[in-house]
């Protein structure tokens, strides 16, 4: 069972919840990302995310295990899809199961906010009058170390 | 040899997934600079980089085999 | 479609998630609560859950209204079970989605701490040992004004 | 007439799901008092009441026809 992976497939997101079933476990929270109609007022017709997947896996499992250290007893699972994506579809899914509910709320929101800083996956927007991958031409966030750092977060 | 590879506007731009070329030796900003000329992209400096899939910063030495990859500001989630 | 229920039968988190998917959504959180086997270190054999189930509909519905309310353009679907549930059961399923993922996880937070005030649902644990309705005998909550006050959360 | 209901540890101790009696005129508090001397409850509370399904407080009177539940302190989700 890989927990941390990359699918060209439409998610089920009961798989993903199942991954972190345990018996020590009260909470799980999974976080579903889902494509919205419209951004900024901007209606999307469709996206397409491409992933550098074998690195992505990495990170994805990066992400896990900074979080299995943080929080005790957590055990997390993320799933994220690669292709065209249309309105309501599922773009990524993170579960985490932990003792306590507080704890899994903060984990979970701790990996969306790591895949948006690490994690080697790309967005491109088609809108009806053009199309353009994200994060790159609006030019907002600089690394000038060359890798991302603490607290560059994507809000 | 060396494998180079480009993702999101950058492989739009360079219309191509990866190339092959000889670079061992040179630091990661070294890399960038060659690469900007050879395909005209404007700016780098919004891009990282990764060698055999960990991130790297610009001083590092690209060795014989090593696959580096030019990263743009991720979008997943 | 029913957004709050209260279930004789095991709760499919798949299709309470269903309620709450719109076009306007990029995010969708859930909690999923499951009978954990270890509470301060004692083991629990099982639980059972009892509602006064006409009661906990409505006021399931009134913490979806209050949340639709407090975080904009959020749609909001919980299911609790009631019944025998052995370990790693599932005892409640929150589904919140809304525009942005921030919301979704706050709301959702919310969403199960109001459970744990104002709806008449009740556990009883039962141990090798014995058997306990948990929320009666140690008394540490005391409503003087006859109902629950804002505040008054189950930690 | 009115129908008074019991849940979880009440229930055990009253050994009824709910009873029927004649309340309408007097306080929830009254009521209590009266209900704890009948069953012998220890103590009421940390009990909240409910009539017709909303929470309501100690000096409401209760109508004909009203369903006034005790409610113990919940323990849900």
């Amino acid at each position: 069972m890989n927990l941390y992976e990359i699918s060209k497939e439409p998610i089920n997101t009961q798989s993903v919840i199942d991954k972190v079933v345990q018996r020590e476990a009260g909470a799980i929270t999974t976080f579903i990302g889902t494509v919205r109609e419209l951004t900024h007022g901007k209606k999307t017709l469709y996206l397409v995310y491409e992933a550098y997947e074998s690195m992505a896996v990495k990170k994805l499992a990066q992400i896990g295990a900074e979080i299995e250290e943080r929080w005790q007893g957590s055990k997390v699972a993320i799933t994220h899809r690669v292709g065209k994506l249309d309105i309501t579809d599922i773009a990524v899914v993170i579960a985490v199961s932990t003792p306590h509910r507080a704890d899994s709320y903060e984990a979970n929101r701790y990996a969306i906010e790591r895949i948006k800083e690490i994690v080697p996956i790309w967005k491109k927007e088609h809108w009806e009058d053009g199309q353009e991958w994200i994060g790159n031409q609006l030019e907002t966030v600089s690394y000038p170390s060359g890798q991302p750092e603490e607290g560059d977060l994507d809000e | 040899m060396n494998k180079i590879l480009f993702f999101a506007h950058l492989r739009d731009v360079a219309g191509s997934e990866s190339i092959e070329m000889q670079v061992d030796g040179k630091t990661v900003a070294e890399l960038k600079e060659e690469i900007m000329t050879k395909f005209g992209f404007q700016k780098l400096d919004t891009v990282m980089t990764a060698i055999n899939e960990e991130f790297t910063s610009d001083d590092d030495i690209i060795q014989e085999g090593d696959t580096i990859a030019f990263i743009p500001p991720v979008s997943g989630g």
